[in-house]
């Protein structure tokens, strides 16, 4: 599953301080998360939502290797990468409740979450939705000279949708910088990869001029040093690039799928979360390579406890919309 | 509805859909199913629970999420022997396959002088309300009635749905077929035998002599009870299905319009440039002189369906919306 | 038309486009054109020729045949700074966009609670009669019409084409303009000074007392020649040209209604849930008791284009077929 | 340009009557195609067309390699593609020309020519428009057992559609019977396919699991002698395979496109007439290998003369269709 990335360099390359802030942020990612199926459950959200338990080192690593103003676009799938470009837990946690303090006034819910503050072009409901404004995110930067950086986030399902090629196609012929992250989770809702991918996924993107490299999507340090190269290959103008970052949903494919059994087997789920947490993997590093010790983890994971108790507390209490703002935001 | 004396079975709209499906399968092996999820998972909604186990994966396709190339597979596959049954898990993603239905499927029998036919089921949802947000919550079927070559079908019971999936399945044109998921669980009486209700002919849902309320989908469901909502103040609404809007039973319309002398058009799709427009001047030009008073359109908001649901809920007509309307056309 | 005592330079319609383009890229360095052979070639239609040669290729853009791709391109460049004006060649090609427009372009600003806008003009063409068959000569438009968030332009003149054209790029949200293949060529008054049309003003074509005209694109200069013929009938009919579906000038098309109380409706799209509905609905529900006869809906026959000229012909209102009508509705 | 095609057999592996047969038949488009051209200058045609003149040997020779049962779906530069397949002249001259005894009586034209006792499945006036259409027909041939392979003709602007992809990776997941055949004559409209095409069009198949391969598109014994390889291959059930052929366009991208020069140079294109036309290429080897002599090929010339001449005169006689036809055909 894993690759090993020519040119990422040695863990301790990834200094210290980074890595405890990709620590936090991964923690922060799962125990909101955890926050959200417990709101699904006690029938406390409306709707459903898919939940990223598993991926965070991908959000986390990708994210981190960005400037606060480089964009993001992200999917269904997204309250990752959401938080991991900076969002701040109480307006996502209103904003999936459908309050008014919410990032998009409760307009948007879990699968819309936008943010210019942080270069959140917003996430979409459309698979392979935002292949399109990512890539037109990144015309704009070349054209404006701005040195942003566009990542695209989608799962591999994304890689059936033609307009997927097409956008690399015209990323390639106009060398936009622009990150083409695929998450590779094996599975499309309910349905294997290998049922519906057929040849080498990595040959597509080189087959449409875009330089492919994979990585191991549980390792936020090889997520990060990977990224970090296509990143900066990006802004010098070097052109975009294709990440694919193997993975795994430990979860449902949404909040309400619990019985998946028919499509995949107990002992994968469970080979993968005892095996290949990136939340584990990351302890492991780093309190092998003692950059800090297993109290000062509890204190991170206290700590981010805390921030998403309050933030969920702030949702729950905060108003909705008035009905009379259904009309406002149609039209800019 | 098939007058009979013993109480008949109940099944609800789902089980309908799938039972329409499965005989027709047995009936035909010319029939298949493909879709993204549509086998073991048997598609997001469960409908179609089991049939890969009857017919088996050759027969109920699981594709890559690739709605526009699956849905040109199954207009090449229908004109060649096949009776597709393509599936579209949300009706929202009709922008993907609008080129393959309005180009392709419903203009091979013409452009061809008549020697192609395209005989394909294209199965899609419909409606709001379920949390689901802007891009997983629209009715866009007035796109596909605006094409001559496509015929389109919304069902509003499960007697309906199983009755009119079976004529369309066995039509020779390309159909497409409208589920409205919030009545997937909606039960209602099935005979066992084999029945099959003809396109291009409306039902008079209810009698009435007031007032006619024209609806389709899941709006029959509210006119209902909107009619007895009126009821109670007095006023006898009759409720016109007309369960395909393409072709479309113009005389019972007419009939119930000139008898009634007001009317009301309810559909959920937008209001604007929407199904209620062309509806409205079906009834305005041909019972003109008979109008008591303008025919009232009631569709979705032109806004884009947010996720909060206080606003959700108000963009969509209700009984009592409905009721109202009602009342103030009758000038009460 | 603005009042001037000199002459007014003439301007095709083609040319006025052009002309609007140019300077507005000449103003607002953030505006450029992408498109199918949009730069040497100046399209197909030669309407861009020499603007690629003024502006340069980094700001009139060749793009592979990539509609989707390049379309959610545009979405992306007009969310992040850009004013892109995306060049769709012939609109039956709209089936391939609609999901970047009606799920990307026309949600975002709402989706992200008014967060981000997409400024961007989706360029296309409408109009049948020149002999292009069923693929090349439809007009879609009611399909875009349908969707909140987007606005729809539809010039009649070149003067209307320059000054609503400007304005469409200057607008904050995504607006699809059409241009009638057919009309490239009409020459009318355009005058040398810098002028826009708002988006949202009916024009009232032609005074007149006994029957309202209302026309769109292509239809209007058929409307003023049926006109002419009634003038010599002794009909006097006026011609009202909405100018832009979306938003509707409802006040002005209600005002003719109310005053000459017979009103026809003109439109090349099918006439079967296509534009013509909304607008008669319009009047309808605003002047019903002021007509003396319903209105009548005037649109491209429900049948795909054909080829054959003597086919073709029959499927579009023409002058002497609106007269008629006109004729008709008035009793005579 | 052109590829030595590992397993080629060698000239002699042809034989003699096959190739004159292909001879006659390069011939026969070639008139036909010089015949449309001079009904469009002399304004005889409505509309426009697409010539094939200089690509005649890939039609000839993939048709040549296909059973009459055998399906093909055809492009805008379509006729040729027909021809190959077994159409009639008279009845294609007819269908030019709008008249009643055309393929489709007038109703499809140049660009939708389709034909059931040919196996072509019809001609598609949007680019990439048939992919669906050819990979769905190889599927109906699987599930139904009849041997039939099919071949999609496009030309290499429709690499530009990520529908081909879609369709492409479907083929290869379920191992369908058919050949995607890629004319590859370096321009798409007016612009060259280095500005649309990024990375490697051969690798692209690969990418998505069909094996590729390209051949001398002027050649028609290379061109019949991979294609059969390749459609053996896929009548055994081994599955779809992509060939690209390269070649060239002698003539306008339309009969309309007079002035060339802006996009391609006089040199270029006089450098193919005289070294790389097909019919040139297989009359020098016909000649070099006393196939036969020039008596005989100038005897077959003049045959095919007589028959162009013949089937444009029934077709300017032909009646056009009755205007009360242009409603039949909608539905079947
Ligand atoms: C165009 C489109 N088709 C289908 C869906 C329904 N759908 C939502 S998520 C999903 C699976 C996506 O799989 P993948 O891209 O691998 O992302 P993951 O859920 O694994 O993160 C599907 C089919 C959709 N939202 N959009
Ligand atoms: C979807 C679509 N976009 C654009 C066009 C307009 N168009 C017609 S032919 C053509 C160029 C096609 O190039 P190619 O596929 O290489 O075929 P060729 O004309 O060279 O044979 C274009 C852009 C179209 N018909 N369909
Ligand atoms: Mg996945
Ligand atoms: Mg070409």
């Amino acid at each position: 599953m894993s690759t090993v990335i020519a040119g990422s360099p040695p863990d301790s390359a990834i200094d210290n301080k980074l890595f405890l802030r990709m620590y936090r942020r991964m923690v922060m990612i799962r125990l909101f998360e955890e926050q959200v199926n417990d709101l699904y459950t006690r029938a406390l959200m409306p709707g459903l939502a898919h939940l990223y338990i598993g991926e965070e080192a991908i959000a986390v690593g990708v994210c981190e290797a960005l400037r606060a103003d480089d964009y993001i676009t992200s999917t269904h799938r997204g309250h990752g990468h959401c938080l991991a470009k900076g969002a701040a837990i109480d307006r996502m946690f209103a904003e999936l409740l459908g309050k008014e303090a919410g990032y998009c006034k409760g307009k948007g819910g879990s699968m819309h979450i936008a943010d210019p503050d942080t270069g959140n072009l917003g996430a979409n409901a459309i698979v392979a939705g935002s292949a399109g404004i990512a890539t037109g995110a990144a015309f704009s930067s070349k054209r404006l000279g701005n040195g942003r950086v566009t990542v695209c986030f989608f799962g591999e399902g994304a890689l059936g949708q033609g307009v997927v090629y097409e956008v690399m196609n015209m990323a390639a012929l106009w060398k936009l910088p622009v990150i083409y992250v695929c998450e590779n989770n094996m599975y499309n809702e309910y349905t294997h990869i290998s049922e519906t991918a057929a040849g080498d996924i990595l040959a597509r993107g080189p087959a449409f001029g875009v330089p492919s490299e994979s990585v191991d999507g549980q390792d936020v340090r090889a997520v990060y040093a990977v990224t970090k190269r296509l990143v900066d290959r990006a802004r010098k103008g070097e052109g975009p690039a294709f990440l694919m970052a193997n993975t795994y949903r430990f979860m449902g494919h949404h909040v309400g799928d619990i019985s998946r059994e028919y499509y995949r087997s107990k002992q994968e789920e469970q080979k993968w979360k005892s095996e290949r947490d990136p939340i584990k993997v990351a302890t492991e590093a780093i309190l092998a390579q003692k950059i800090t010790d297993q109290a000062a983890l509890d204190q991170i994971q206290s700590e981010v406890k805390a921030e998403i108790e309050n933030g969920v507390q702030f949702a729950m209490a905060a108003p909705y919309p008035n009905v009379d703002k259904v009309e406002q935001d149609v039209y800019a | 509805m098939p007058e009979t004396a013993v109480a008949v079975r109940e099944l609800t709209l789902g089980e309908a859909v799938r039972e329409a499906l499965a005989e027709e399968m047995r009936r035909d092996s010319r029939v298949f199913i493909m879709g993204e999820d549509v086998a073991e998972a048997g598609t997001a909604f469960k409908v179609l629970s089991g049939l890969v186990q009857e017919f088996g994966p050759d027969r109920v396709l699981d594709t890559p999420i690739s709605e526009p190339g699956f849905t040109g597979i199954g207009v090449g596959a229908g004109m060649t022997g096949m009776r597709p049954v393509v599936d579209i898990m949300f009706g929202d993603f009709a922008g993907l396959i609008m080129d393959q239905m309005a180009n392709q499927a419903a203009k091979i029998h013409y452009m061809s002088g008549g020697k192609w036919k395209c005989s394909m089921v294209l199965r899609t949802t419909l409606g709001a309300t379920r949390r689901s947000a802007a891009q997983h919550s629209q009715s866009l079927h007035a796109w596909f009635c605006h094409i001559p070559g496509l015929k389109v079908v919304m069902p509003s019971t499960p007697y309906d749905a199983k009755g009119l999936l079976k004529s369309a399945i066995r039509d020779d044109n390309p159909v497409v077929f409208y589920e409205d998921k919030m009545m997937y669980k909606l039960k209602g009486p099935v005979p066992e035998e084999d029945y099959t209700i003809p396109l291009g002919v409306a039902d008079v849902k209810r009698q009435g002599d007031d007032i006619t309320i024209i609806a389709t989908s899941s709006m029959v469901q509210v006119a209902l009870g909107a009619a007895r909502l009126l009821e109670e103040q007095g006023v006898s609404a009759e409720v016109v299905d007309p369960r395909t809007l393409w072709p479309l039973d113009e005389k019972t319309l007419i009939d119930s319009a000139k008898k009634t002398s007001r009317v009301i058009v309810v559909d959920e799709g937008y209001g604007r440039y929407g199904a209620t427009a062309e509806l409205a001047s079906v009834i305005q030009e041909n019972a003109f002189f008979d109008l008591e008073a303008p025919v009232k359109r009631m569709g979705a908001m032109h806004v884009p369906i947010p996720f909060s649901p206080p606003l959700e809920d108000a963009t969509v007509p209700n009984e009592r919306t409905v009721c109202e309307a009602a009342l103030a056309l009758c000038g009460k």
